[in-house]
């Protein structure tokens, strides 16, 4: 755990970076600070490993008061990440890895073999060890600078916007790799963004920070989109904050209607009665496999032939699908509002249809969630 | 040290400030050579240093030339000269441009190749011709380091003209030679701070040009 | 050559014991006297290193007198004139007498050769004919048209511009300093009009200048004399330089000079020739 | 003179050893002992000046007003101190070859990025340790180029030397061939400068690729840095240096 | 009108960087080429204006083959703007607008009247003219880009990623300028991005990319979201797309009920009967200028005494409502994902309710415009 109890800092030049700070950041989880450009969130991060001196204030780590601790030797138990990855320009891959052991005084081999075990962590391949900084794109380099961070196995981590300078696609790959690791290794993570998807994708909590360095508000990602505390919260999050909110409930929570599905040999009368039964205008047809295979109308039943099986009728395309067990409300709702029939396919993991779920099932599950406090602080992944 | 107790007696005695070898005369000479040089050099090395560093080509063949004229000695060159053609203004002015053309080639050359791309692309792709991109977007933007070569090029130039002396050529150099073979320190010293003092009238000089023909954007830009 | 250890202090400090360290000017006479003698005490089995080609008086007399150099071919006059600027010339005895007078404590000079390189006034044949010029007085009525040149010392030293004017009342336009190397050149391009010139500069002959007559002794005495550092050459040494001062004549020096500065043989080859001629190897 | 070739091969042959080979081992003892003297002085001075930036200035300016000295009077006026050895040249040399070096030790400090230095600091490195083991190494490159500079300058200048007969090839010149009219001691002179100007150039820059082989096979990146711009001898941004190599002043 | 017939271009080391391509790009309306990183959108945009010249095909601007125009000429008449702003950092703001007028000889009082009218089209003030690049922000260097290629008013204006290098904040409001000097100007805009976001919000077509310099789909961004051809621009669009589509549909298209609504001063019994009639478990309560105050369930009416006005009553936080007139269905299901009553409340432009969107009319506002055409090709501007 790391505490900032009335941290204040004051630069030289009078600018006062943070303004009386109080922070609990708990151990094994990951805090996020958030805000606008030249809110602090640097500075409060800096001061943790005595990159920046507080102008008053304490913040103690694990316990005990930072200052009681040689810089030098408090930054070696704690790993640090930046945008620019920071690399040794004149040192490969593998001994940029190693620097800390080698500052611990680890040892050549026993240094390098915890560099190359990183290496394949963090998902770089054993090859590039001999390589130089400038020889990797800047997703690897920034590889390069977590396994860094996390060769000396420090218990807590400072990662200023690191992965702001690599384009969309590869951040998403670090920020995905970033939750598979913290899985694993349960690192005390306190992580600097401007970009509220990642602090919401990444944070256990969130601090957002409002200009002139003070805390705006510390919560869960859930509770702020649920509830930010002011208008400047609430602006900072931005619009769609609702829909988004949705990513923390899992489509478990949806129970799909099974009475609207039918094979494809079904025919077409039979088909007919069935939807005449359930109440709804759209049946979905499945195959052998009980994979989707379209929307079929209670119009196009009427008019069809009773006997002809459904299969080989016009099918209107099923849109995109929702996976039951792993996806989250928000994917449920975008595959309804993608179908042309107003409703989502639910499948298992298979791709098997595990139902359908209507309008009014779809709806009742939304706005129920509005008033709920989320189940999980995770947002739920969504391959939809 | 004595040293500027001497050259103060000796600067201040009036029978140095008149007459073929005064001081007026001989730093007139001394600009004078300096001036020419420069000027050749400029004449030679920017033309060059624009066109190669405009159109990427002849990069190595310009470091190459540059090379070899800074590892030139100035001595062999000039004395070589002056057995070739006898004595002058000619050899002296051939191991002066020598020591000048390197610095002042290839700064314009790297001012220009440094250009960022971006710039040259915005450039073109707003329709400006190959002189207009040379003349409209490179040469300003390369100016301050092409003034900075000029005024390497002016400063060696001004204290290596002092060789000159050897081949029978006025200017401040005189002083130092003849000072020496006379055991007239007073004058080697003052021959020497003169050239040191026209050395910093030249940086200033520069610094002035450097005021009134560069952009007060790319001025203000470098500062930061 | 004068590789010399940078490392090493010069002042007071002389060589290894035994070593003769030669020493010349950078004109090319001094060359070729420095390798004279330096192979003609080398033919006496004595150790030696040479260190020729130093520019001006001012740098190797120092050297001489604290050792770093023991041998330097010198001019008789030209010692006396350095060492007392105000001196009278005369013969060679007088001057010889003089210079041993006035050298300070473990300097002295060997036998002087008869070979004479004096300064001179010397004129290109066009100047000489058109104002009649055949001594140095001549040009008293017509200095004022003309330029001098010479080596930066001649404009300040007695035997000089000074002595020109005191003894002969010559007052020229003006005095051109030139290296020695190229004075002769001036001359011939008329850049000057009156050159200071070595009197066994070969040029004088290749071009026909024409060398002005000193009736009043101006330039005095200037017999080839071997300058020593007395501590560091031996009897032996002596001998050897005496030896070669003996048979070193003016027209001797003049062909050998017309050998190296025209013919551009190499002063070494030179100078072992005429040894062997002379039967001093 | 005269109607003579312009180079005598015979006069080459005869002479190989003495004099062409004596003074070009004088040349070579006089441009490499400055060297190295301007090295050892350049590198904690660079350091220093770096470090506390305001003293840059003075420094730089000094550096330069003893760069502007002419190179024949500093060695005319050491005589009557140094005598005459080799230290008359040697000094003046390496004072010289400070105007080039120390800028490019403090610029290729300038040039470790913040964001490395930074990372330095977090990782826990002392600040010698710094120094050492992460700022010079990367400052290395620009710090070699000018060491490039500053070797083909000073073989070219020792040849002034001669001038007050200190030897090296420039005696050669000026004794063997200028004062008797003979070009070819003055062309073996010239050539043998160059050649060894060049050879040393050479070798600097096979010692560069020996010692910073991260700067390797990134040749266009390089070509952004300043670095290698530098390496052809120009300068690059605002405080540059040039061939010469003096830089804007930060005024 | 600008068009592709069979554009290949193969670099001189035999990349193929676009292939076969055939466009048409209409006169007066927004173009975006949107693509992975590598894909050719700047060799295809560099041909416009010749400087890239095609290996095979046919380019015409205005129906004229670009390749029988001096390029020179033909550029000044097609404006370009890209990524860093490209400023000449020796000229001053007004002069660097006034580049291409000068080229074109327009002699200088001209040419910089026209720039300093063009610096408050695009919102710089007056004296900054006399500025250099580098005394601007980022975006406000990305503003005189924009100000410098309108300069000579060339029908064509080129934009390769100008927005990419600023941040989120600055990027949105050049967006939106962008929006409102096109619906001023109407230039033939081609702007490339990698950014699918900024491609549907300035868009109104999309051509996408596929690696290998090829076309994959060309289409409205309304119809791109709805029907992606095929899975590799599915992915490209990523998810979400379903209710980002929703940005398409005006709030206009839902009818909110009225008979919710009840003024503060109501007594608890008559809102009872209110609410029983309609059969909604939730009223809406507004103060005297109709301003929503907040939500009252039958549960809370019927506990409480008839008498009291429903004012005084516990009220339920009415969340963020969405405005009718000028929102999307987007906004309108993010107020109601938001609300604890499940329930969107739709203002008028000066905030009065204009009345509660049930979770049924929602829904079906929603389902129907699944299968329908977007009613308007750019996204309904949203401030919620
Ligand atoms: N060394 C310094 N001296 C003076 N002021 C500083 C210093 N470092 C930062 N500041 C100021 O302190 C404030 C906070 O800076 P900080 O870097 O912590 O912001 P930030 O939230 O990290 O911003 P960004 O998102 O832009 O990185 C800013 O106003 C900044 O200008
Ligand atoms: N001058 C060139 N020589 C060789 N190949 C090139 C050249 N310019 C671009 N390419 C290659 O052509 C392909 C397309 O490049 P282009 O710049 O058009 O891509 P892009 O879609 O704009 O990518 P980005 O989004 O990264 O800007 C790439 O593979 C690129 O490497
Ligand atoms: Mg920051
Ligand atoms: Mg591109």
């Amino acid at each position: 755990m790391i505490t900032f109890t009335g941290i204040t800092k004051r630069y030289p030049d009078g600018t006062i970076a943070v303004d009386d700070l109080d922070i609990e950041i708990p151990a094994g989880r990951t805090t996020v600070f958030v805000g606008p450009s030249g809110c602090g969130k640097t500075t409060s991060l800096r001061m943790i490993n005595r990159m920046v001196e507080p102008t008053t204030g304490l913040i103690t780590v694990e316990g005990q008061d930072i200052r009681d601790r040689d810089p030098a030797v408090l930054r070696r138990s704690i790993g640090y990440v930046i945008q620019q990855a920071g690399l040794f320009p004149h040192r490969t891959i593998v001994d940029n890895i190693a620097t800390v052991p080698f500052l611990l005084g680890w040892g050549k081999p026993r240094a390098r073999a915890r560099a190359r075990e990183l290496m394949e962590l963090v998902g770089l391949q054993p090859e590039q060890a001999k390589r130089y900084p400038h020889q990797l794109s800047g997703g690897q380099q920034q590889r390069v600078g977590v396994a860094r961070a996390l060769a000396a196995d420090p218990p807590v981590l400072l990662m200023d916007e690191p992965f702001s300078a690599v384009d969309p696609v590869v951040r998403t790959s670090l920020q995905d790799e970033l939750i598979r690791l913290q899985a694993e290794l349960h690192k005390t993570i306190v992580f600097v963004t401007h970009d509220i998807d990642e602090a919401v994708k990444l944070g256990d909590s969130i601090a957002v920070f409002r200009p002139g360095g003070k805390l705006a508000q510390l919560d869960t990602p859930e509770r702020l989109l649920a509830n930010p505390v002011d208008s400047f919260v609430e602006g900072f999050i931005g619009y769609d904050r609702g829909v988004r909110r949705l990513s923390f409930f899992p489509a478990r929570l949806l129970t799909p209607r099974t009475d609207t599905v039918v094979g494809d040999d079904v025919q077409a009368g039979r088909a007919r009665e069935l939807a005449l039964r359930s109440g709804e205008p759209w049946l979905l047809v499945v195959d052998g496999e009980r994979g989707p295979r379209g929307w079929v109308s209670t119009e196009t039943l009427g008019a069809a032939d009773p006997g002809t099986v459904v299969g080989s009728l016009d099918l209107v395309d099923y849109g995109h699908v929702f996976t039951v067990e792993t996806d989250s409300l928000r994917a449920a709702l975008d595959a309804a509002v993608l179908s042309p029939a107003g409703r989502a396919v639910g499948v298992d993991a298979d791709g098997r249809v595990v139902g359908v779920v209507a309008q009014s099932e779809l709806g009742s599950a939304i706005w129920s969630v509005g008033a709920e406090e989320a189940p999980t602080a995770e947002p739920v992944r969504s391959d939809g | 040290m004595n040293l500027f107790l001497e050259f103060w007696l000796w600067i201040s005695d009036p029978a140095q400030w008149s007459g073929g070898a005064g001081i007026p005369t001989r730093l007139g000479q001394h600009v004078l050579y300096s001036a020419q040089a420069l000027a050749l050099a400029t004449l030679i090395g920017v033309p060059v240093g624009l066109v190669t560093g405009h159109t990427g080509r002849g990069g190595f063949l310009t470091a190459s030339i540059a090379n070899f004229a800074r590892a030139l000695p100035t001595i062999g060159v000039l004395m070589l000269v002056v057995i070739a053609v006898g004595i002058g203004v000619a050899p002296v002015m051939v191991a002066l441009v020598a020591l000048a053309v390197p610095p002042i080639l290839v700064n314009t050359y790297e001012g220009v190749r440094g250009v960022d791309p971006q710039l040259k692309d915005a450039a073109q792709g707003m329709g400006m011709r190959g002189h207009e991109v040379l003349l409209k977007l490179e040469l300003p933007v390369a100016l301050p380091l092409i003034l900075l070569g000029m005024r390497t090029a002016a400063i060696q130039v001004v204290s290596t003209a002092t060789i000159a002396a050897y081949v029978g050529i006025g200017g401040l150099g005189r002083f130092i030679v003849d000072g020496q073979a006379r055991r007239e320190f007073d004058m080697v010293v003052g021959g020497s701070l003169l050239v040191v003092a026209l050395a910093v009238l030249v940086t200033l000089m520069f610094y002035l040009l450097r005021r009134f023909l560069v952009a007060p954007g790319l001025r203000q830009a470098a500062a930061k | 050559g004068g590789g010399s250890d940078p490392f090493e202090e010069g002042d007071g400090d002389t060589p290894e014991a035994g070593t003769v360290v030669v020493g010349s000017a950078d004109f090319p006479e001094s060359t070729l006297l420095g390798n004279i003698y330096a192979q003609a005490l080398e033919a006496k089995d004595i150790e030696v290193e040479t260190k020729f080609g130093i520019g001006s008086r001012e740098v190797y007399y120092d050297q001489i007198a604290s050792g770093n150099l023991s041998v330097f071919p010198e001019y008789n006059g030209a010692i006396q004139f350095y060492l007392d600027p105000g001196a009278t010339s005369g013969d060679t005895d007088a001057t010889n007498a003089a210079v041993t007078e006035e050298l300070p404590d473990g300097l002295e000079i060997l036998d002087s050769s008869e070979a004479e390189n004096k300064d001179s006034l010397s004129v290109s044949r066009a100047t000489a004919d058109e104002y009649e010029l055949t001594s140095i007085a001549d040009l008293e009525p017509v200095a004022g048209e003309l330029v001098l040149g010479g080596p930066p010392e001649f404009e300040t030293r007695t035997q000089g511009v000074p002595g020109l004017q005191d003894r002969y009342g010559l007052e020229f336009k003006e005095f051109r300093s030139l290296d020695i190397g190229i004075v002769w050149q001036a001359l011939k391009d008329d850049e000057i009009q009156v050159a200071n010139l070595f009197t066994t500069d070969p040029v004088i002959v290749a071009n026909d200048f024409v060398v002005l007559e000193d009736t009043e002794n101006l330039f005095g005495s200037q017999n080839v004399t071997p300058l020593i550092h007395s501590a560091s050459v031996d009897e032996t040494a002596r001998e050897a330089l005496n030896a070669v001062s003996a048979q070193l004549t003016t027209e001797t020096l003049l062909e050998l000079n017309q050998r190296v500065s025209i013919d551009q043989e190499d002063p070494d080859e030179v100078a072992a020739e005429w040894l062997e001629s002379a039967g001093l190897l | 003179m005269g109607d003579q070739p312009l180079i005598r091969w015979d006069w080459i042959a005869r002479n190989w050893d003495d004099p062409v080979g004596t003074r070009l081992l004088e040349h070579i003892q006089l441009a490499l002992v400055p060297i190295l003297i301007g090295l050892l002085i350049a590198v904690p001075l660079g350091v220093v000046c770096a470090r506390w930036r305001w003293l840059y200035p003075s420094v730089f300016t000094g550096v330069n007003i003893l760069y502007a000295v002419p190179s024949i009077a500093l060695f005319f006026l050491l005589l009557p101190y140094t005598g005459f050895t080799q230290w008359t040249a040697i000094i003046p040399l390496s004072l010289y070859t400070l105007a080039i070096l120390v800028p490019n030790v403090v610029d290729g400090l300038y040039q470790v990025p913040q964001h490395v230095r930074q990372a330095a600091i977090a990782m826990g490195f002392s600040p010698l340790r710094r120094l050492i083991q992460v700022e010079l190494p990367i400052a290395l490159p620009v710090a070699i180029a000018g060491l490039r500079v500053a070797a083909v300058a000073t073989i070219s200048m020792v040849s002034v030397a001669s001038l007050v007969g200190l030897g090296g090839l420039g005696q050669l010149i000026l004794t063997d061939g200028f004062r008797r009219q003979f070009p070819t001691p003055i062309i073996v002179g010239i050539v043998l400068s160059v050649l060894l100007a060049f050879l040393v150039d050479g070798l600097l820059v096979l010692m560069q690729r020996l010692l910073t082989p991260w700067t390797r096979g990134s040749e266009r990146a390089a070509r952004r840095t300043s670095a290698a711009r530098r390496e052809a001898g120009a300068g690059t941004t605002a405080p540059a240096t040039d061939t010469g190599s003096r830089r804007a002043e930060a005024t």
